[in-house]
């Protein structure tokens, strides 16, 4: 226990950033997240094709890729990132933002998926129910469908929290790997996977890793269950 | 066909455009073109380890080709020191950044605000070498805070030409094929260990053809592909 | 408060294609299974966008496909209770029958939540989730939930139909009030007759999708071809009475009509209330000669005006007592061994006891 | 053919403790809403698991807690009709009802695809998915899904509570031909007296998880005390019978009974087939001496044998028509006015009309 | 199009092979999915918590750990790829089949977590219903739920496959990156970006990339709508 937890101030920060970062890129992805998949769920227009498309893309590419692409819009230089860090001071290029970032786009497809397969299982019937008692479909969406869709929200921003804690590759290629700024515990791990000899430090880092993330598994599945068993099936 | 009944080459990635070249060159006198698998050096020492069918290793530093002679996986007397390469800092190409690489330059002020990017000094040949070298001229301290460290070093060389970074120290293999940047100076060759690829011939490989392999990239006409790339080759060509 | 719908909708190989309008406090939509009730209503409460037409309700336009005019369901203050109670599974009772009052101006609310507590009998499911009630007791909180979104108006798809008749007689009442005493216009789904005889104020009458009658309930009651052939029984005069006065010797109560007295069981019903009372032609006989020694305590004199062959053996015969129209029906051998023809001056024999307000 | 159960079992803050026999063809759960018929229909068909106790159908034990044993119930071989449809959302319907037959050996298969399709009126729904039907519609799809797996015990949860009374009435011949005529036990959830007393051979009465009285349906029918306030008028006498003849002039069946002769509506049975014939109580006149010039074409001479208080205005009186009791409710009023007393001589008075076959 | 389809013979064999491993883990990932799935869904038992987060692994770690891990344990010399070898002949190390497994293990919590959701969302009741009716819990199982989460098992499919095809970091780390043999479309792209002037042939293999990836998803999407048409809810 001692030899798990003996750890250099560097790797302390990179764990406290971790978290940080999994845990923004979890919240900051949920309204996105939600909005998207039930548009995808729901919405019949032209281009539903295309955003479905868009929304995979950071599963179907290579993480450097999409790291690649983050840096050349979101960067200092980016169309996307000169505009916010202009209006509004927003940067993210080597910033721990940037690592959110980028954690956030390569979890969203899973979030999106999840979020959408629930809302897709909602009975309309029940929303239809809620709208006849005057609630207004923004209401509707608060009071039945939320609720209605909690187990796949839970699903999708743990899985969004997981795929945090684990993205290496779009990080480090977007922000690089800053200690005290951008360098997760991916990025701490792969560093010592190059050195030979490295091995014993990345296991420990490995394991601090896995003992985060089952605790928000945990977690997770108990409120999941908590919220199943207070709903069960009508 | 096999994987097993071909000759196959593990080589660390930066390699890819000249190695592809010799082996197009070395077919005829090898009796077949090689099957070359470019990863990290690191990846590639533990498929070594772990069984991989490779039946020649061509490693971006002494490192990991020590680690596999230390497990005695690679056929002794079959090591070479095949190439070298030099070290370069480099600015985006608008840069209006000049500097002589000297002892104690201002490498910090150079940088400014910015950062300083570079392979991961700990994990990154490039990194490891680029430390090294700024440690001699008495600047590492100074600029350790600025660093932005990359996966490898075609990624650092990234960070320079979207001008994400003021700074970068990449192989000069590397720059000199970027248009997205200009090389500010070269570190000086004894500011860092040598920078060396050793190639070997594994202890599992049966290939026949693997020494004629090892023999052809040592000869002249490989010589001139590697240089044309930006190594230095340092066998002497028979 | 009028309802107008004028419709005109295709599903799949069926088709609606509904005109009528109803000035009463209480419409029912009546008709067999799959006569098209449950998708009227769905238009009405804006469930379902109607391919054209037209509907209004208390004054409002609601629909009017010709304006593009469509009002969304929530905007259309209107309470309804489903066929499949469609309870929020993750909510408790009490949350469910609260959820439309969050909606309702709290000038607007009329319906007290203790009062429909009561009356449904669900003080205690209040902590229960919907998963764990029973058929009944969901549709118990349905109703109760409709009914305190303070609806201007109000659809009911055949509420009553998983309920008990205990539960049922305990519920009427109160429907009864609301139709009486608020001025919330009911739309009604209903295949009974006997519910829709004693609620309704006007009837509409379904088959295939299309009207096939329609107009007030009494009017409706006496033609027993419109009625299905299983429930023709049910079918008779719809009369309307006051109290007279209560005899609490022998629990009864005494109405007054221009058909004469009738005696029903004791109703809490203050002497001088209007009454409607239904005299089901099952349960009428008729007498040649003033009956004697007979326990039917209601005979009312009167004069045969139409006489109508009925289903199977029976005749469906309308005296006319004093102006109202009593319907009886008896077999034919009855009518040819009485020798019953119009004109003929008989009696209605009626017993008390069949004036249960069962359902 | 029995069906035995003893259980005991808890839900929440609800106790199930009961215990029955039946040898009857039909046994009918009988209670009001959240009495526990759905909870103890569910234990025989395997579908909750009783925390103690025994069940037994057919010869076959289905649960002995004791013994450990509890057979799944894919294996009972049960058919069951559930209160809400539960079709198959993702079958047509001629799949749904397919989907029993496939795990029916076929030398087991009684049940006629045509037929069942024919009888139930679903023929032209066979293509069509459960979510376009309406109410009625799955209902009684789900009907023929069960009927189709061919069952050894079939269990139905108020399967005709959704239907209209002309399809109920199309339904319950169909029930109670599988009644007479296969060796099927059939377990019949009900809270309508009159259902129950059409279809069940046997009566268990629920009230709050208990066992409120339990036996042939004859015998409860003529206990009003058990049956609940608003139905009790639907209790009655219930005559063994047989078709003496058929009077094709007046559409007129005539029954011989113990009692006498009972004329009722044409009948399609053959002469000779045994009846049985339920005398709705409230149906029931009583003359003192002869009546003359009367519609009403049953006139059985008897003696007063019981007289007990009824409900409200009423009492409840038994007339011994020649060995078998007929149950006559009037009012005490009559009653006094016509000085009914124990043993006195009495006409019971019975309309042929009241002898529909609805429910 | 002609500069996009232009490719080395080697760069073809990359696009197969990429189409095949996916393919192939997607498949073959699926009854294992939907087993752990169903587990997880329904089971009670002591270590579900355990098999969670064991499910969850290749999402928390980063990739190259998990390639590590599978070389330590699949490789030749691993005891689970030795025994394999040995006693069914079937080998991993360095060959396609190798690819195909790192791709399934990545992509196994997206497609676990797909299927998990769907199965909690089917009405128990309508599986009892099928019961009464004779059909043991297989049969019941063939029948009514999978046909009833046929939307969750093509997420999960198209997660699988979609992730097959960007995966790079465990397969590149497990398999190296083998011309012909374990060269995937990733693999490829990533050694264009380690040269100078690669830019142009990792673009051209991305767009190829997405091509693929787009396709499979339209297409899953098209099935998912008929699946749902026929389906509605009821
Ligand atoms: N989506 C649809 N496609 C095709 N036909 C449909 C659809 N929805 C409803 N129908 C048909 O429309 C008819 C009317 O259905 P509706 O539910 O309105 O009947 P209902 O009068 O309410 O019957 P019940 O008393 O059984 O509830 C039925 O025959 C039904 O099968
Ligand atoms: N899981 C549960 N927890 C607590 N109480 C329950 C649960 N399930 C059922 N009950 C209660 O058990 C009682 C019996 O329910 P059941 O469904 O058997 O009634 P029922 O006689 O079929 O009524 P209905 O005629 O309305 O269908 C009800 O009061 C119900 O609220
Ligand atoms: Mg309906
Ligand atoms: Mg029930």
């Amino acid at each position: 226990m001692n030899w798990l937890l003996d750890l250099t101030p560097d790797e302390w920060n990179a764990v406290r950033l971790s978290i940080k970062v999994a845990t923004v890129a979890m919240v900051a992805s949920l309204p996105p997240g939600i909005l998207i998949a039930l548009v995808l769920a729901r919405g019949q227009f032209w281009g539903k094709a295309l955003l479905n498309g868009l929304v995979h893309l950071p599963l179907i590419l290579p993480p450097v890729v999409i790291g690649y692409l983050l840096l050349l819009s979101f960067g200092r230089r980016g169309p996307v990132g000169a505009f916010l860090a202009e209006r509004f001071g927003i940067v993210f290029s080597f910033r721990w933002t940037g690592a959110a970032l980028a954690c956030a786009v390569m979890g969203f497809p899973l979030m999106v998926r999840a979020i959408r397969l629930s809302i897709e299982a909602v009975d309309r019937r029940i929303e239809a129910a809620a709208g006849t008692l005057g609630a207004n479909p923004l209401w509707v969406f608060g009071t039945i469908t939320l609720p209605l869709i909690l187990p796949g929200l839970i699903t999708g921003a743990i899985l969004s929290f997981a795929k945090a804690m684990g993205e290496f590759g779009a990080t480090i290629t977007f922000v690089s790997n800053i200690p005290n700024e951008t360098q997760t515990l991916p990025s701490a791990i792969y560093t010592f996977t190059q050195v030979p000899g490295g091995d014993a430090g990345a296991l420990r880092l490995t394991l601090i890793s896995i003992a985060i993330s089952m605790a928000a598994l945990v977690a997770s599945e108990v409120l999941a269950r908590r919220v199943g068993r207070r709903m069960d099936i009508e | 066909a096999h994987a097993d009944d071909r000759l196959i080459v593990f080589a660390a990635a930066s390699m890819k455009n000249a190695l592809d070249a010799v082996n197009t060159a070395c077919a005829a006198d090898v009796g077949e073109a090689a099957t070359i698998s470019y990863a990290a050096s690191s990846a590639l020492a533990k498929q070594i380890e772990g069984g991989a069918p490779a039946d020649v290793f061509i490693s971006a530093d002494l490192d990991w080709m020590n680690y596999l002679s230390d497990k005695k996986l690679t056929k002794p007397g079959s090591e070479v020191k095949l190439l070298g390469n030099q070290i370069v800092l480099v600015a985006p190409k608008d840069s209006t950044v000049e500097a002589r690489i000297e002892k104690g330059f201002d490498l910090a002020g150079l940088i400014g605000d910015g950062r300083l990017a570079m392979g991961d000094f700990k994990a990154v040949p490039a990194g490891k070498y680029g430390k090294a070298a700024l440690e001699s001229l008495g600047v590492w301290s100074s600029v350790q805070g600025k660093l932005a460290q990359a996966e490898n070093v075609r990624a650092a060389l990234k960070l320079v030409s979207t001008s994400e970074a003021a700074l970068g120290i990449v192989y000069a293999t590397d720059a000199h094929a970027e248009p997205g940047v200009k090389v500010i100076g070269t570190f000086p060759q004894d500011s860092h260990p040598p920078i060396v690829y050793p190639v070997a011939q594994m202890t599992d490989s049966k290939d026949k053809d693997a020494p004629a392999f090892l023999k052809c990239l040592q000869s002249a006409k490989a010589g001139e592909l590697f240089k044309a790339q930006g190594f230095t080759v340092l066998t002497p060509s028979n | 408060m009028t309802v107008v719908v004028d419709i005109r909708h295709r599903l799949g190989d069926f088709e609606v294609d509904a005109c009528f309008e109803s000035a009463g406090r209480l419409t029912a939509l009546f008709g067999p299974s799959g006569s098209g009730k449950t998708t009227l209503i769905n238009m009405i409460a804006g469930l379902i966008r109607p391919d054209k037409g037209r509907i209004e309700a208390d004054g409002r336009v609601l629909v009017d496909t010709d304006a593009g005019l469509f009002v969304p369901k929530h905007k259309r203050r209107i309470g309804m209770v489903f066929q499949d109670a469609r309870l929020f599974p993750h909510m408790s009772v009490a949350s469910n029958l609260r959820y439309g009052r969050w909606f309702t101006p709290s000038a607007e609310r009329y319906a007290d939540i203790d009062a429909v507590v009561d009356l449904l009998g669900i003080g205690p499911l209040l902590d229960r989730r919907p998963a764990s009630l029973s058929g009944g007791e969901k549709q118990r909180v349905a109703i109760g939930r409709a009914l305190l979104a303070s609806p201007k108006l109000l659809l009911m798809d055949e509420p009553l139909a998983s309920l008990d008749d205990a539960r049922k007689a305990e519920i009427l009442p109160y429907i009864e009030r609301l139709r009486d005493e608020t001025k919330i216009p009911i739309v009604y789904v209903s295949h009974s007759i006997s519910e829709v005889a004693r609620l309704a104020s006007d009837v509409v009458v379904l088959a295939q999708g299309k009207v096939a009658a329609c107009g007030p309930t009494g009017a409706i009651m006496q033609r027993p071809d419109l009625l299905p052939a299983e429930e023709r029984g049910e079918g008779g005069a719809v009369l309307d009475a006051a109290v007279l006065r209560h005899d609490d010797v022998f629990g009864m109560t005494v109405l007054g009509s221009v058909a004469g007295e009738i005696r029903v069981p004791l109703l809490a019903v203050p002497v001088g209330a209007p009454m409607r009372i239904r005299i089901r032609a099952r349960d009428v006989m008729i007498a040649t000669e003033q009956p004697r020694g007979l326990s039917a305590l209601n005979i009312l004199p009167g004069t045969i005006l139409t006489i109508a062959p009925g289903e199977g053996p029976a005749v469906e015969i309308g005296i006319d007592c004093n102006g109202a129209t009593v319907l009886a029906r008896i077999t034919e051998q009855s009518r040819q061994t009485l020798k019953l023809r119009l004109g003929r001056e008989v009696y209605a024999v009626v017993k008390t006891v069949s004036f249960d307000r069962r359902i």
